[in-house]
């Protein structure tokens, strides 16, 4: 398709749907409703949007759907990190239910019991599978968690007298970096931990960075790298020891289900993606949940409301103690705590399990191939590793010029996500690769002959590679700073217009 | 026995199994758990409830659900910041698009379609608010309007940020759970007659500290604060930023905010196509003017539209990425993941079907809907339909103090008539004693309505 | 005041169609009727309710289908030709998929996807029968078993079609419409104990002129017939052909009628993962052999594959396209339309997601469902739970002779207990008294059987 | 995409889908099930089926989707004759609510009164729209509709005592080949008219054909060519003065709502299919229906049950006096009866008449658009035409090679139809084309751009036109006899794997 922006599809006297009409007795009751509206604020001119019929209009967003790689026609693997895999139909399914789709969050207890108890009942389920108290699902992502619980150490500190005191929360630097940007949105200064020269975050560096003015401590495990951080409960132990909270960054708990927990390891808080591990859909990037789990000691810190059950009948409980607020409005997305349940008593605590251990034993089979090809490796620790890998092709880039974002837009045209963002860049040409659970022996076979065929062409044919993508919905996008200059970017199709001669200008 | 392979899980077949571990050269899977220090490791299975099969799976959910009463069964006039509107089934077509379902973060060339229509979603949006700059979506409107306020606070160096006493309390508590420490906050006071901003209160307190005002309009309350201009000049001559929050589906009626000197502009997607899903369906926006030191403040993504190096194609791609915490961790501005970007493109369609004519039609019906309930209410002895006397959009405050009851015993009454009654007022704002927020929308048939005052009627005549 | 314009018909709009006539060089559209004579030209506008709104339209249905009851609400054990079963998730999906929705009759280049899916539907099933030939789907169970009779007709030159009496009476009068004038009918008995087809009567009516003799298995009663090869001797040695009807879903368990001696198969594909849709999800299937004199009496359209330009790529188009009345009007065999295309399709996405352990499992599940079902309703005083004595698939008679009530009478009382009993089969069977044709499946669990057996219990107490 | 054929995915030990599984109690009560089946009867091996993983048998469908044009893709006019319309998606909406979907059809009538009701409003209407009195919707295609059509001829002539006497039906040789094949079925002999010079029925024709042997008449008005026999009435008249009933494939009908009908045209039955001019989508070939009307002395022939109202209740009706029987099982299509019926109430009166209108103004449009392209033609009448046009590229052929199928083939580059089904092949070199109401200016623009720069092509570059697709899913498929030769054909895979030696032997 060559789908123009919906604006040039403008027809004037075009309609895409009619609005609910007003009942005519009504109208003659009331007479026309705007001229209510204090004459500073009405609205002067109808909002320049575009008029088109319902027919076109359809056919721009399911052609722009086309243009778009889902998880679901691909073997998604390339989007590491990210935790892509199979989001089962009949989830989406049940979802679709009027029954959950048109609930208001507002409505009498008595009245959405059955929504009360699906929260309830994952929350048990979270409970088990992290070993912890409670679970909140308000927060909407990994990010908003992140937040939640650096607003969670804070507030405890501050019931303890030491919210001034500590100010401080320390880090790795291969975890996500939403870790750290939400902490310092509470005001924490940073500590940053590197890790050693194979790869494991370093407990010395660590009890050098602790100190009484350590409010907390926050980590994934494995990060980024697939690298089980195996000293972990010695870590918590110091930071514990120095008074401070210990929060999980549970992301990549795709290879832990049923494995090991938050508990043991004496995190004090943790938070699973739903949109990840969970088989919650990714939706184009939200909403999604991150659900945000306490030992018994925070249960009163956490956003409210929260399910209780008692008696046969589950209840909202909005009077938390030492609450921090909110974080999202009313519940959270109730559709996503649905479908993660859904997946859960799909699974059963047998299913979990596997699904654990397939992710890691798919891991670990792309890991040995994928470092056979030429110009690949995988920096610090040799061995097995978890449920990802963080790969590089600084050999690839040294040997033949091609970098990890030419391999990008050449992974296109095998119809296929090869993702870019592996922040920090630490790693050198970096690519980090996921299979998950969800994907058969062949379909990494494909993906690894992918990465197989476009290391052959580098090293044989290298300007296949650069001048990619050729078979892709666009060509490729001019290189010049059209996204960085301020005087060029248009971030609405209005500024386009207006900027348009100064385009020509450039051009 | 063999375990039974699970549709999900394709490579628990043994034979594969075997096959791949020869290739890693290990005997068992749990060899590769090694790293992973045995008092840590779980030695039982996780107590869950065993597995269901689809069909079982189905039957127990909807068992569950089944416990549940929709607003499909029941007439529902709770609105409070979750909103029920008429949904074209053209957007629950494209939101349900598998592409689109299980599309996460692919780069412009294999997710074009992806890019396009958020991109679009930003230029349909920014025609509503008559604005240049809108972003992908946030999490919803309290985290929009917090994160609005935190832009305002680094644009201007400021750390005081006044609040409208009217603000919804529950969106207040976002707004200063994302701002503290870093941020104070002062509430301004309002006219209790009228829910309009005491502008008296508003001169007392905006200090030269203030980073900005926030306020909504139409308000929490209901009511359409008509001061814009106004406080636009008392901040401006204070240098400070104002920033409002607005319910979109009014504004085909209503200013946009940049009309009366808002800078920044945020609300919520939710009344655009969005389904209520017991409050899944909310999203933020944030819009602004197209200058440097607003764009270079967003935490989010933006995409920005580039020409490809065939004649006349459009591209996509992220504007300014390096604002972002993905490229600058603790050093970015604020934070930036996953939000609400399928409700983004939900809008997007939404705004293209309605069109021009459409946003003024469902705002005049919303209108006229509201007035007449709000009349037709004021003709139930010991009832005032609406408490305030200014205007209002879809909300209003029903009186009900001289009625003997309380709202939670009236609320009660309505649910046997299938009824969901408005939300009750009394905790948040106790000074108007015995009130409750009722919504009306084009989605309320004048039968609805007289059946709402018939309702009433008669559970206040026992 | 000039119309609205209408969001289904872009052209409305006035400024457009002005052009548009402009372009053609006439002044009004009704110009263009003038070819319709003055007095065939409706004065009035139809007499039609007016238009509604999307939102409107959506009340209105939804208030219609809200008086319906369905199977989702009550247990239902009805069957008789449209069978509750389950349905996983994937096969909605794909049958609600935009592009299959719409797609019609386009060409193997644009619509491969359509001609791939409808060739892996022939392919899929012709592995569940055992046979080489499949066709794209026909109507329903009824006209597939009338044009395979036909098509036998066709092959032997004869006129005299042998129908078993236990054949579905309702489809017993489609087969006969359609075989009518061309073709005469006659019914072999069958044994009142077991339902099995009496050789005997099979032997005396074996004339020279028989082209075929079509019967059930399992049959429209439940019953298994187990003398397929003994009646596929007795047809051979007649010349005649053997046309044999099946539950697709019993041939997990059931050895497939090309076991013994069918020589065309048919059937209905609903139960493989179409809804019941009050009968809108029937779509027939005929299966026979790869030889040359059947496929060349096939009226349908059949799916080859061939290979394109390109090494090892595939492409599809229509095998022996000139048999068909779209190539030969009334010389062509039978006639060729818009048949369950769709169907097909969603057939095959079943087939591909059960494999062979899954058919296999869902009817061995099925069986044991039903036998568990009979046992239990043998535990009722004066009931017996099957009336025959023979092994049955899914479906069986009960019989309430000695119960004092008839069928009627008793599924009222099952409705008041939110169950739908079985067929009354008073009418079409009335030799055998007040009995019902029960229908148990794999989506029946032990408390839905148990539920009815104390139903039935409670009821035939009163 | 590039996808393999379904049993190439095939993964032994992989699952689709999990069943129901059998309660354990039940299975201990039963034992196994199947040994209660003969030994004759027993499936001796499992049916050849493949094994795959759930995510993979939907990445393959859905992919396969995605290969497949649907008219919501595309400007669908190509497809002639077939109406292809908008197909509105509240109505898809609608069918899939569990009150539809989830009915049996032989639930008693107190629980299906809302389904009732919709088949007899839908009744109601389509009386009003046709002028005739009684409706059936269980043909399921124009076909069924057509030879329940004719299986009411022969009955209504049996009833009469003329059942062996009239064995002849009259049809036009541009009315749709089913016309003759059902009514051949019936056993009827078959009379095809054919047309004058200006394309219209010819009236002396019909005078000439009629005689005692006449049973009926069946004729679509307008024919496939969008030429209107004004003449029509007269048609009926000589049918009826010679005993015959005429009955009328309305397939054509979408110029007509509200503008003429049946009964004022003389005919005793007509039909329409609701998956054309009433909206409901083609799903690839079916389910469908065609509503079959008759007057009210034919009622007692309509194939059984009709739904009647009285006294506030819906109910079935079965006892017809004269009932053909049955054509399709039950009651039909019910969900495509809803369809209709909602997209009818979407319209009203009004709608449906402009409907009408603009599917002729569109029409007309197009008309004067391709007669200018360079090597088009449309044979018969000048001056205006209804609802669509076979065209013809006669001169085309002549002047460069290009044949129609050619261009079907290049049109597949413009992601467009454009179909060779035009049955009968009296036009030369044809294509149809009906724009109906659904499609703007612009889009009209668009399909005959693609005709103007393909009949460029076919004179100033033939081969492009000849050696295409070029931009195709698939290569051009090899013209070899593979599809008409029984030694070649493989209408299943078990039959190509059978046959791939031969295949090779070929090559």
């Amino acid at each position: 398709w060559n789908e123009p922006i919906i604006f040039e599809l403008h027809q004037p006297g075009e309609k895409g749907v009619e609005l609910p009409p007003v009942n005519e007795n009504v109208a003659l009751s009331v007479g026309d409703g705007t001229s209510a509206i204090p004459a500073s604020m009405q609205r002067k001119n109808k909002p320049n949007l575009p008029e088109i019929g319902q027919a076109r209009v359809l056919r721009h967003y399911l052609r722009l759907s086309q243009e778009t790689l889902g998880s679901d026609f691909n073997v998604e693997i390339g989007q590491g990190t990210c935790t892509m895999k199979y989001i089962p139909k009949i989830n989406e399914l049940l979802v679709r239910d009027p029954k959950m789709m048109e609930l208001h969050p507002l409505q009498n207890e008595e009245t959405v019991q059955g929504m009360l108890e699906i929260f309830y009942k994952l929350d048990l389920c979270m409970r088990e599978i992290s070993g912890l108290d409670y679970f909140s699902f308000q927060p909407s992502s990994g990010t908003q968690a992140l937040f939640a619980m650096a607003s969670i150490v804070r507030k405890y500190h501050e019931q303890n007298g030491e919210g001034d005191k500590r100010d401080e929360i320390i880090t790795t630097i291969f975890s996500h970096p939403s870790q750290a940007a939400t902490a310092a949105v509470k005001g924490y200064k940073i500590i940053t931990l590197h890790p050693d020269e194979n790869g494991f975050p370093d407990i010395e560096k660590l009890k050098a960075a602790v100190s009484e003015r350590t409010a907390g401590f926050v980590v994934a495990n494995p990060e980024d790298t697939g690298i089980f951080n195996s000293k972990i409960k010695e870590f918590t132990d110091v930071i514990h020891q120095a008074g401070g909270l210990c929060f999980y960054d549970q992301a990549n708990a795709n290879g832990l289900l049923g494995i090991t927990r938050a508990k043991e390891a004496g995190f004090d808080m943790c938070f699973f993606n739903l949109h990840k591990t969970f088989a919650a859909p990714h939706m184009c990037g939200g909403p999604a949940t991150g659900a945000l789990g306490v030992t018994a000691e925070l249960k009163e810190y956490l956003p409210a409301p929260i399910v209780e059950y008692h008696d046969g009948k589950y209840s909202l409980k909005n009077d938390l103690a030492h609450s921090i607020g909110k974080v999202r409005s009313f519940h959270g997305v109730a559709q996503t705590v649905l479908r993660s349940y859904a997946w859960i008593r799909a699974l059963g605590p047998e299913g979990l399990k596997e699904v654990a251990k397939m992710a890691v034993l798919n891991n670990n089979y792309m890991y040995h191939k994928v470092l056979a090809i030429r110009g690949a490796s995988a920096p610090y620790v040799k061995g097995h590793r978890l449920e990802q890998v963080r790969y590089s092709w600084e050999q690839l880039t040294q040997e033949t010029g091609v970098t990890t974002e030419d391999v990008t837009l050449r992974m296109t045209d095998f119809g296929l996500h090869y993702w870019t963002s592996h922040h920090p860049y630490i790693v050198k040409q970096p690519f980090t690769l996921e299979p998950t659970e969800s994907y058969s022996k062949e379909d990494l076979d494909e993906y690894i002959h992918a990465l197989e065929q476009i290391s052959k062409e580098a090293y044989e044919n290298p300007e296949i590679v650069k001048t990619a993508p050729h078979n892709s919905t666009i060509h490729k996008i001019d290189e010049q700073d059209y996204l960085d200059n301020p005087d060029k970017w248009c971030i609405t199709w209005r500024t386009y217009l207006k900027n348009t001669k100064a385009y020509d200008l450039v051009k | 026995m063999s375990q039974k392979v699970h549709p999900y899980i394709p490579n628990m077949v043994p034979e594969v199994q075997a096959e791949m571990l020869k290739v890693i050269g290990v005997e068992s899977i749990m060899e590769l758990y090694s790293c992973i220090p045995e008092e840590l490791q779980l030695k039982e299975n996780l107590k869950l409830p065993p597995a269901l099969t689809e069909y079982e799976l189905r039957r127990h959910i909807e068992g569950i659900l089944n416990k549940n009463t929709s607003t499909k069964e029941y007439v529902n006039f709770l609105g409070a910041g979750c909103w029920q509107h008429f949904i074209p089934a053209v957007c629950d077509e494209i939101n349900q698009r598998s592409e689109f379902l299980t599309a996460y973060a692919g780069e412009p060339y294999e997710d074009h379609g992806r890019f396009q229509a958020l991109f679009e979603y930003q230029s349909l949006l920014a025609e509503l608010v008559d604005m240049d700059v809108v972003n992908v979506p946030t999490f919803d409107w309290g985290q929009a309007a917090a994160t609005s306020i935190r832009m305002a606070a680094r644009i201007t160096g400021r750390k005081k940020v006044l609040l409208a006493k009217t603000v919804a309390p529950e969106r207040s508590k976002i707004i200063i759970n994302y701002g503290t420490p870093t941020l104070e906050f002062e509430y301004v006071q309002f006219d209790t007659k009228s829910g309009a901003m005491d502008l008296e209160d508003l001169k007392t307190k905006l200090t030269e500290d203030v980073a900005a005002l926030y306020f909504e309009n139409p308000s929490y309350l209901g009511f359409i604060e008509a001061q814009g201009q106004e406080i636009s000049n008392l901040l401006k001559a204070n240098e400070s930023l104002m920033v409002v929050g607005v319910d979109p589906i009014s504004l085909g009626v209503l200013a946009p905010p940049s009309h009366y000197g808002a800078d920044i502009v945020c609300g919520d997607l939710q009344p655009l196509g969005m389904h209520m899903n017991y409050s899944g369906g909310q999203a933020g926006f944030i819009a602004t003017h197209n200058e440097l030191k607003f764009v270079n403040e967003y935490p989010s993504r933006l995409f920005g539209i580039v020409p490809t190096v065939k004649e006349g194609e459009y591209g996509f791609g992220d504007v300014a990425y390096e604002r972002t915490s993905f490229a600058q961790r603790e050093k970015g501005k604020e934070s930036v993941g996953t939000q609400t970007a399928l409700w983004g493109i939900t809008a997007g369609v939404y705004l293209a079907l309605l069109g021009p004519d459409g946003m003024q039609e469902v705002g005049q019906t919303i209108m006229q809907n509201s007035q007449y309930a709000v009349q037709q209410l004021n003709q139930i002895a010991n009832v005032r339909g609406s408490h305030f006397e200014s205007p209002f959009f879809k909300e209003f405050i029903v009186d009900f103090n001289q009625t003997g009851y309380t709202v939670e015993q009236i609320n009660k009454r309505l649910i046997e008539k299938k009824i969901f009654g408005g939300k009750d007022l009394s905790l948040e704002f106790p000074e108007f004693g015995q009130t409750a927020l009722f919504c009306v929308t084009e989605v309320h048939t004048k039968e609805d309505i007289d059946g709402l005052v018939q309702a009433l009627k008669t559970s206040l005549a026992k």
